[in-house]
């Protein structure tokens, strides 16, 4: 039964508007209250959902714009996940906060407004699924109300994510003129056989396109608020941004510009190559000298965009098989495990030691040993070191660059790598911080269990992916195949 | 009938003047204003498309009733936020919102 | 199935978790889960040597397992005679630094033993894979353990030494791993049958078919990735400060080991994957090698820091690899192969040496250690022995090693006779060493080393004077079957 | 005489946005708005979109305009605005803003458009209202997800948590 | 094949002693000394016994295969002369070792490096190619290091060269660790230019093996001939022939040996008189034959064999007249070792240059028989005498004669021998030197070696009366106080060098006898068709024969005549203020200082300069600056770091992290900012997509 395949749609809908009335509800007399458990239920549900689908449809089912495909399901999966971890770590995190209610309520509700961002193939729908994912963050990035930070934040965050859903609209409003049409496959085949005098039009569409996704996804310059958002935000909703909004900006714009404007004869490719190599650049460099952690949390976050940017500038290789696209898919996935994680850590770290300059990192190795293996390994991850799970995915990623039929994908690659390698100097020098430096205050610290719970369960999916990437890369690679 | 350049003419002109009020003025509410200002721009672009081709389309009246809607709910969130901000500063004003930087 | 060669690859790290779990409760434990297991892998390695078929020149052992096929990897590895005598350095070097370890490491045990076991694995993996992406891998695998080992049980420097070191060889490995992308790129389009691959026999089979420049774009970018761990002169300077930062046993693994790791990459990969690559850009690979070799040996003269100066021998000596492999001579392949082999047992045995001491005496200043003969003679004996083997006094293997290079190099080129100042400048730092510590008069009580620690260092010894006086074990049925036959092969597709 | 209208609604509506911007009080900044939120809505009667006008109206005025006013009260002593300390930031958002205006207006100059046609059964309200429910019944049913969300975020960050 | 293996155990058990050594001496020092001196007994005894039962040829097995390398042990005439020569004078030393250096501290190491030595020459003339031959080179080098070193807690007393004493102010005083260094080093030089020239060899004949060298020489696709082609075969020769130049301690290589007086006196004796100084004239002997047969193909004989030549008679008259003026009884021995071995050279090399290959080839041969047994008694019992008198120095000796008559005795018998006065073996063997060198036609080599002759003489006798005639000197009579007589050497030591002083005068009376046959022998080396020597033999008639006689000879007395009349009447006194003349032999004609300036200072400098300029001023500094600049950041936390780390940024580098915190300020937090460069990327897009994509 088609109707089916909206379950993991059903349930973050009908569980995201259950959990702000459940926050009234006392549960055994526990502080925590019921609504970070009906969430962590809907969250559940729709995971489980997701997953059967995942195994057993077969076809893509459609409603209205809504596509449910193998895209959709792998993005709602990753998406999934990092809502899971945000869940169950802000437990923790968001323990003595009395408004958990509308907290858990917005949180699924987002999600469920970046699942139908990678769902949809209507730009009417990807509209309205991009403001029911952006409304509720920014209510959350303001959640500590009584945290100047963390207003700012939501302030800077609210001006420049509403001037993007500005943009996006009328960049919609350009392409609905082209083609008369706002659906992706309309606009797919209207834009393929779309003659010369439409072309400007197109092309400012498109740049409006990468400045109004880019905005989510942190594509340099439109990256500026991120570092501010995140370091002023609670910090599992620093994660959630930082994994979660910004994937889903990922899946929205391989939706728009896989499906809807590659038949359109336009050159877009070297724009995103130059884009992707000036953001991971710019990030890797700017992470080298943060005081921060979770500014160099964002930073480092900015350059993996670059990286998935990547995916958008060379998606098909020269035999027509999508590696580079599902190379993307592939770090998004790892990306998106990693980032959160570490957000999740910083938030142990902050939650414990009361500050987030680096500084405090020092020693940390012998003050919190699992919450400084596990910074370690997300580190080491994020540099791509083998055999974590970053690694595949950029291996095929560039494999992807080099494999294109530009003849800049070498250079794209290779860029990439020595980013990559760069990029080691400022994790190396974190973990350095935590392993070798001799902390201020050797006093252990006593690490929170549902932190740690988390931290595990990302560190074996680390290594688990890492170790056997086979069905990871399969999956991608159908789930490209079926935006292609 | 005016042809559509005249409209998308006004929308462009609505366009830059959100932009330029974007990047001259610092009151969070003017902020809002350019905001607004660029969404109008947008809708007027649609609705003159949709309008002005043949046959004209309804799809574009129906886009517009979202943007409209949407446009609303993210001023309503924006403003609360506003007010927040409003309880613990002193002022709106961005330029001073600007502790977290560097 | 699993054959002995996975085994061998993966029981250390298998092994790495209870070492560290039981471990931390109890030292001794940690130690003892150790240092057994790395004698387990020499013993298997042992087996590897008994099964092996000598004489042969293909690979062996050989085992394939389809790991992401959906991207042309696969689990592939096996051994030829380039390969064996590296494998057969790191189990024996692991065992011998893992023993050495046992009094010079005096923290941290259990987080030690077990970075020790994942390291190991590394290393072995390193020699034995024979997938791109497999390889590097492992090669990666490598430098986080030697990134912890540097940063946390190093000297005062430490923090500066690890960081240099993380940065310098990732860069490098980054800009290596562009290469192995390229390839499998290049050698994937619809003008090669079968997909796109990352099998090294795969590849060995498609390489000849690719266009120079594409070539030289490969071998350029990989020969960064392998010149930056050999090392090459002007990437070295990761090099000292590691080593000299480094805890004595696994100064040994680093120099004894991760060195060569940038050796066999050059021959395995860049050597004897693109013979027309390898035709144009020979000289200056040698030539780079010549200059390594001098410079190292120069520089070294005048370190005032033992443990410096044996780090410095090591640039000298890996300059013999790069000039001796790109020759592409079989004579010259040969030596740069026992080079690595015999080169890490002897700067592995100096370096433990200088640890000792250094714990003894407290000091690794040269002109500090005068009179040394007084407190350590038979440590004093051995550093003797160790100085002759690194200065290629013939009746060491490294002699032979050295000699073949030359050889191979003279036989290309008679430019190459420069090369002989390099032996003259290294028999020149030694014994100038040698004479400031130990032809000294003795001063001081006597503080001689313990039994187990002598024979440590005794082991070092004594595959090197076997081999330095009779080869052919190693040579004849091992390496030289193999080289001869990879050799031929190039030259036909027209490495020079 | 739909072009006297035209005009009449396109000075209104760059008139009063302007205005909104640089009106010094607030509160004008909010009228002018609201007058330009009219134009446009003017606008769309001219191009056969009386349903999607008096939406606009109803929305923009009804609802955000007055909002904003709200909070403009709210706000009030607060609303102070430090003027830009350098006339070249101005200048710069000038010249970026006709660099853009100037880069469009190119593109559009390369670009034909299609005449005006009669508008036919295109404007009829009763095909808008179909469409509206049933082509895009799943948008609508997300919008509503939307409202609610909003209504959620906007009461969770005006309410005032017990003691606090 | 079983007698062949008596062949290869005549070099194999000495090193195997050698390595049983240090085991041995765990049981009893007695017992060590013995075994030490029982190996080197079997070895001789093997050697004796290989000369007599096995037939000459080249045992081999395989060695390095990817080469085709074979080790193999060379049976030839040539080689069990020599191998006899060695392994006989050193059991007689070995004896003599065992009563000189009793009570030494670090004997183990002495017996073994004595042995290791021994082990490796034998090695090094068995040897069936130039590989293994190479082994056994080094081997001995190494040993020499280790043995001239052997006092390596440098006592004053071990020193040569008088306090004080400076060259152009290079110190010439040499303590043993000091002048082992300076032997390795410089005999190092020239074992490059033969390893060069074996490589070169190698490379074109693809083998090392002597006889396959030889088999290969014909034709015109031989080594040689394409040696030749590209002009090589000279320099290739010549380089080899810088291996013995270096090892003999020939000009310009001869600096090592009189410091390398630093061992103890049996060293010298072994090693720097009677063993592995020859090495170079054996080495010379065999492959002059084949370089001879070589060059001959294309006229370049003279130029090799007159550079050999020369070197060695310019050597000897160097070498001679610094023993003129030596102080110092050991140096007077070293240098007149110097200058003998430079006689060889002559030998060896006007072999070359006359018609009568043979000839010459054979005198140098037994020149070096009769030299090691003379010269190895004299530096023995020179040990005796250093070691009653507790001095080095000839000035503070003086009359030694009455108290030690059998020393005197031999030392006088030897240094007759070495004076070339009849009958002793040292007047034939030299004598047939100078003959050659005269009927080759060399009359200018034949004056040198004349003026060498009488200089021979001069110092022979010097040396013999300041030490044994004459007053004894005040040191002595202090000694006498002090109730240290001196007295003569026990049995285990005096027999040694009375033995080899009588078996010089009995080679010497025998030599009519057995140089015909000895000549035969040797000559039956070259039986092989292949060595194509010039048959002609000089003839001579007896008149010329005996006049060359009676010249060298009263050249000889002469010079003993100066001698005598000049130190056995007085007594003789260092002083320092010398004239010009013997200033400037007393500092080995600044030969040594010149090269320290130039070589060891030279190196140093420039070894100092490119560390201190090139890896620490432009690499490290160039690689450091990047993790420089994060350690800079780094020291509020981590002061250490900092404190370390070389501050010098350098500009290039420190880019990163200067672009890093410009990134970092650039990130104001003010909005309006975010939104211009907001701006500004959307104008930068449109911009690119416009005019670079091109929208139409």
């Amino acid at each position: 039964m088609a109707l089916l395949s909206l379950t993991p749609f059903l349930s973050l809908a009908v569980f995201g508007l259950l959990a702000t009335p459940a926050g009234f509800l006392r549960f055994r007399n526990s502080k925590l209250g019921l609504a970070p458990f009906v969430s962590i239920l809907g969250l559940a549900v729709a995971m489980v959902s997701t997953v059967w689908l995942g195994f057993t449809s077969s076809s893509p089912v459609s409603f209205g714009g809504l596509q449910i495909d193998s895209f959709t399901l792998f993005f709602s999966g990753v998406l999934l996940i990092v809502a899971m971890f945000v869940a169950v770590a802000s437990l923790q995190y968001m323990r003595d906060d009395p408004n958990k209610g509308p907290f858990f309520g917005l949180l699924l509700l987002s999600t469920l407004g970046m699942i139908v961002l990678a769902a949809s193939m209507d730009l009417i729908l990807l509209y309205v699924g991009w403001e029911l994912m952006s409304i509720p963050t920014y209510a959350l990035t303001a959640f500590r109300k009584n945290d100047p930070n963390s207003n700012e934040a939501a302030m800077k965050f609210f001006v420049l994510s509403a001037l993007s859903s500005a943009l996006i609209v009328y960049a919609i409003s350009l392409v609905f003129g082209i083609t008369g049409s706002t659906g992706l496959t309309a606009i797919a085949s209207a834009l393929s056989t779309a003659g010369p005098d439409v072309r400007p039009f197109g092309v400012l569409a498109i740049v409006l396109f990468i400045v109004g996704f880019g905005v989510k996804m942190a594509v340099v310059p439109f990256h500026m608020w991120i570092p501010d958002a995140f370091e002023g935000a609670p910090v599992t909703i620093g994660a959630f941004l930082a994994a979660g909004a910004k994937m889903a900006a990922f899946a929205a714009a391989f939706r728009v510009f896989i499906v809807g404007i590659l038949p359109f004869n336009v050159d877009f490719y070297s724009t995103f190559a130059i884009v992707a190599v000036v953001t991971m650049t710019m990030g890797n460099v700017a992470a080298l000298m943060q005081k921060s952690f979770t500014r160099l949390l964002a930073y480092s976050s900015i350059a993996q965009a670059g990286y998935v940017l990547m995916a958008l500038a060379t998606p098909f290789t020269t035999t027509n098989v999508p590696l580079g696209l599902a190379g993307g898919l592939f770090h998004v996935l790892n990306y998106a495990i990693l980032k959160t994680a570490a957000f999740v850590a910083a938030a142990a770290i902050a939650t414990k030691l009361s500050v987030r300059d680096l500084d405090s990192l020092n020693g940390l190795s012998r003050r919190m040993p699992q919450t400084s293996l596990s910074i370690a390994v997300i580190f080491l991850g994020l540099a791509g070191v083998p055999p974590l799970n970053g690694f595949f995915s950029k291996v095929m990623l560039f494999t992807g660059a080099i494999y294109s039929p530009y003849s800049w994908g070498g250079y794209l690659a290779l860029a990439a790598l020595i980013n990559s390698g760069f990029s080691m100097s400022y994790y190396g020098w974190v973990i350095k911080r935590m392993y070798f430096d001799e902390p201020s205050d050797q006093s252990r610290i006593p690490e929170p269990r549902i932190y740690m719970a988390v931290l595990w369960a990302a560190t074996i999916l680390i290594f688990a992916i890492g170790l056997y990437p086979d069905p990871w890369i399969r999956l991608v690679l159908s789930a490209a195949a079926a935006l292609h | 009938m005016e042809p559509l350049s005249s409209f998308f003419a006004v929308s462009v002109i609505l366009l830059g003047i959100g932009i330029y009020g974007l990047t001259t003025k610092r009151n969070a509410i003017r902020i809002l204003f350019s905001v607004e200002l660029i969404y109008n721009a947008a809708n007027l672009n649609i609705i003159a498309f949709a309008r002005l081709r043949s046959p004209p389309l309804v799809t574009g009246q129906v886009l517009v009733l979202f943007t409209i809607a949407l446009a609303a709910m993210e001023a309503a969130v924006g403003l609360s936020i506003i007010i927040l901000v409003s309880r613990l500063n002193a002022e709106i004003d961005l330029s001073k919102l600007s502790k977290l930087k560097g | 199935m699993i054959g002995l060669l996975s085994i061998a690859i993966f029981l250390p790290a298998v092994l790495a978790a209870p070492t560290y779990l039981l471990g931390r409760k109890n030292a001794k434990v940690a130690k003892i889960l150790g240092l057994g297991t790395t004698a387990i892998v020499f013993v298997i390695s042992i087996m590897i040597l008994v099964v092996f078929q000598y004489g042969q020149a293909g690979f062996q052992l050989s085992e394939s397992i389809p790991w992401a096929g959906s991207f042309g990897l696969n689990y592939k590895v096996g051994i030829d005679g380039i390969s064996l005598p590296l494998l057969m350095i790191a189990t024996f070097l692991s065992l011998l630094s893992a023993a050495g370890s046992w009094d010079q490491i005096t923290f941290r045990h259990a987080e030690y033993y077990a970075l020790f076991l994942i390291f190991e694995t590394g290393i072995i993996g390193v020699f034995t894979s024979l997938n791109l992406i497999l390889f590097y891998l492992f090669w990666e695998i490598v430098l986080i353990p030697m990134f912890f080992f540097i940063g946390i049980w190093g000297g005062p420097r430490r923090r500066y030494a690890s960081l240099k070191f993380l940065i310098f060889t990732y860069s490098g490995s980054a800009v290596m791993l562009f290469g192995f992308l390229a390839l499998y790129a290049w050698t994937g389009t619809s003008a090669y049958p079968g997909g796109p691959s990352f099998d090294y026999d795969v590849l060995a089979a498609r390489i000849p078919n690719l266009a120079l420049p594409l070539q030289l774009v490969v071998a350029i970018t990989t020969f960064v990735g392998f010149a930056v761990k050999l090392p090459i002169f002007p990437l070295h300077t990761w090099l000292p400060d590691a080593h000299v930062e480094a805890p004595a046993p696994v100064s040994v693994l680093l120099a004894g080991l991760l060195l060569k790791m940038g050796g066999y990459g050059l021959i395995r990969y860049n050597l004897l994957l693109f013979p027309k690559a390898v035709n144009v850009l020979w000289p200056y690979f040698t030539t780079i090698g010549l200059i390594t070799m001098i410079y190292g040996a120069s520089v070294a003269l005048v370190a005032k820091d033992i443990k410096r100066m044996i780090a410095l021998t090591s640039v000298n000596h890996m300059g013999y690899v790069l000039l001796g492999a790109f020759t592409a001579t079989v004579a010259g392949v040969s030596g740069a192969v026992f080079q690595m082999f015999s080169h890490g047992l002897a700067v592995g045995m100096l370096f433990l040496m200088s640890g000792y001491i250094h714990d003894h005496t407290g000091t690794r200043n040269i002109d500090e250690l005068k009179g040394l003969r007084g407190k350590m003679p038979q440590t004093v004996t051995l550093l003797f022995l160790a100085s002759m083997a690194a200065m290629a006094v013939p009746g060491f293997a490294n002699f032979i090693s050295e000699y073949l290079v030359i050889q191979g190099a003279l036989s290309v080129s008679y430019l190459f006779a420069i090369a002989i100042v390099a032996p003259a400048l290294t028999v020149g730092y030694f014994l100038w060493m040698l004479r400031r510590v130990a032809m000294t008069p003795g001063v001081g009580p006597k503080n001689e080393l313990r039994l187990h620690s002598i024979l440590i260092l005794v082991a070092f010894l004594v595959p090197l004077l076997i081999f330095g006086v009779y080869p052919p074990p190693i040579l004849g049925s091992v390496i030289t079957p193999t080289v001869e036959k990879w050799i031929g092969t190039i030259v036909a597709l027209g490495a020079r | 005489m739909t072009d006297l209208l035209f005009l009449a609604f396109a000075a209104v509506t760059i008139g009063a946005a302007i205005l909104a911007i640089e009106a010094r009080d607030l509160v004008y900044g909010a009228a002018a708005l609201g007058i330009a939120f009219l134009g446009v809505a003017g606008l769309f009667f001219l191009l056969d979109a009386a349903y999607v006008g008096w939406f606009q109206i109803a929305v923009y005025i009804g609802a955000v305009v007055v909002l904003i006013l709200f909070t403009v009260m709210l706000v009030g002593p607060k609303m102070g605005e430090t003027p830009l300390g350098l006339k070249r930031v101005s200048l710069l958002a000038a010249i970026l803003v006709s660099l853009l205006l100037g880069m469009t207006g190119a593109l559009a100059n390369a670009t034909a458009f299609p005449g005006p046609d009669s508008c036919g059964s295109g404007c009829s309200l009763t095909l808008l209202s179909t469409s509206l429910l049933k082509s895009y019944g799943v948008q609508l049913e997300f919008m509503s997800l939307v409202m609610a969300a909003a209504v959620i975020g906007a009461l969770a960050l005006s309410k005032t948590d017990r003691g606090q | 094949m079983a007698t062949s293996l008596l062949a290869w155990l005549i070099w194999i058990t000495p090193l195997v002693g050698a390595l049983l050594t240090p085991l041995i001496a765990k049981i009893h020092s007695r017992v060590r000394d013995i075994a030490a001196v029982g190996f080197t007994l079997v070895a001789a005894v093997l050697a004796t016994m290989t000369a007599l039962t096995v037939s000459a040829g080249d045992y081999t097995v395989a060695w390095i295969p990817s080469l085709t390398i074979t080790a193999g042990v060379l049976v030839d005439p040539l080689s069990l002369f020599m191998a006899n020569i060695v392994a006989w004078i050193s059991l007689v030393i070995m004896i003599y070792s065992v009563g000189y250096m009793k009570g030494e501290f670090g004997m183990t190491r002495y017996w073994f490096f004595m042995n290791l030595f021994i082990g490796n020459m034998l090695l090094l003339v068995l040897a069936d190619n130039l590989l293994m031959m190479f082994f056994g080179w080094e081997g001995v080098g190494l040993c020499s290091y280790a043995l001239i070193g052997h006092f390596y807690r440098d006592e004053a007393q071990y020193w040569v060269g008088s306090p004080g004493d400076k060259a152009l102010g290079v110190s010439e005083e040499y303590s043993p660790t000091k002048s082992g260094m300076k032997a390795f080093i410089m005999t190092r030089i020239g074992d490059v230019a033969l390893l060069i020239s074996i490589f070169l060899i190698y490379a074109f004949a693809r083998t090392f093996n002597y006889n396959q060298l030889v088999i290969e020489l014909g034709g015109a696709g031989s080594w040689a001939a394409n040696l030749a082609r590209l002009g090589l075969l000279l320099p290739t020769a010549l380089l080899f022939f810088g291996g013995p130049i270096g090892k003999s301690a020939q000009f310009p290589l001869q600096e090592w040996l009189p410091d390398a007086m630093t061992g103890p006196a049996s060293v010298s004796a072994l090693i720097h008189a009677a063993t592995m100084v020859k090495a170079g004239v054996f080495l010379t002997g065999r492959m002059g034959p084949v370089f001879f047969i070589a060059l001959s193909q294309f006229n370049q004989v003279p130029q090799f064999f007159g550079v050999i030549a020369w070197i060695g008679a310019f050597t000897a008259l160097l070498a001679a007249s610094q023993a003129a003026v030596a102080r110092e009884i050991k140096k007077v021995l070293a240098y007149s070792t110097v200058s003998q071995i430079g006689y060889m050279m002559l030998a060896l090399g006007v072999a070359g240059l006359s018609a009568n290959f043979l000839a010459g080839y054979t005198a140098g041969l037994f020149h070096l028989l009769s030299h090691a047994v003379f010269k190895a008694s004299l530096f023995l019992a020179a040990g005796w005498v250093l070691h009653v008198t507790e001095s080095r120095f000839m000035d503070e000796m003086g009359g030694l004669a009455r108290a030690m008559r059998l020393t005197s005795a031999s030392m006088l018998l030897a240094g007759l021998s070495l004076m070339g006065i009849p009958p002793f073996s040292g007047f034939w063997t030299k004598d047939a030197i100078l003959s050659v060198s005269f009927l080759g036609g060399q009359y200018i080599l034949y004056g040198l070696a004349l003026a060498t002759a009488f200089i021979t003489g001069f110092y022979t006798v010097r040396m013999l009366g300041i030490t044994l005639a004459g007053k004894p000197s005040k040191h002595a009579e202090d000694l006498t106080e002090s109730g240290k007589h001196p007295h003569e050497a026990g049995f285990m030591m005096l027999m040694p060098y009375l033995l080899l002083a009588v078996g010089s005068l009995g080679l010497g009376l025998a030599y009519p006898f057995y140089s015909g046959p000895l000549t035969t022998y040797i000559a039956s080396t070259f039986s092989s068709a292949l060595y194509k020597f010039p048959a002609a033999t000089i003839s001579t008639s007896g008149l010329t024969d005996l006049l060359l006689l009676s010249v060298s000879t009263l050249v000889a007395v002469t010079g003993g005549i100066v001698g005598y009349l000049l130190y056995f009447k007085k007594t003789y006194e260092f002083k320092t203020d010398m004239n010009p003349i013997q200033r400037f032999l007393y500092k080995r004609w600044y030969l040594d200082a010149i090269y320290y300036k130039v070589f060891v200072s030279g190196i140093l400098a420039a070894s100092r300069g490119l560390f201190t300029y090139v890896e620490q001023g432009i690499w490290n500094r160039l690689n450091n600056a990047f993790a420089q600049d994060i350690m800079d950041y780094s020291k509020a936390s981590d002061q250490l770091d900092t404190q370390v780390v070389d501050r010098a940024a350098n500009e290039v580098a420190s880019y990163g992290s200067r672009l890093s915190n410009f990134l970092r300020k650039l990130q104001s937090g003010v909005t309006e900012q975010y939104v211009i460069a907001f701006a500004i990327g959307i104008i930068l897009l449109l911009a690119y997509m416009l005019f670079v994509v091109g929208a139409t």
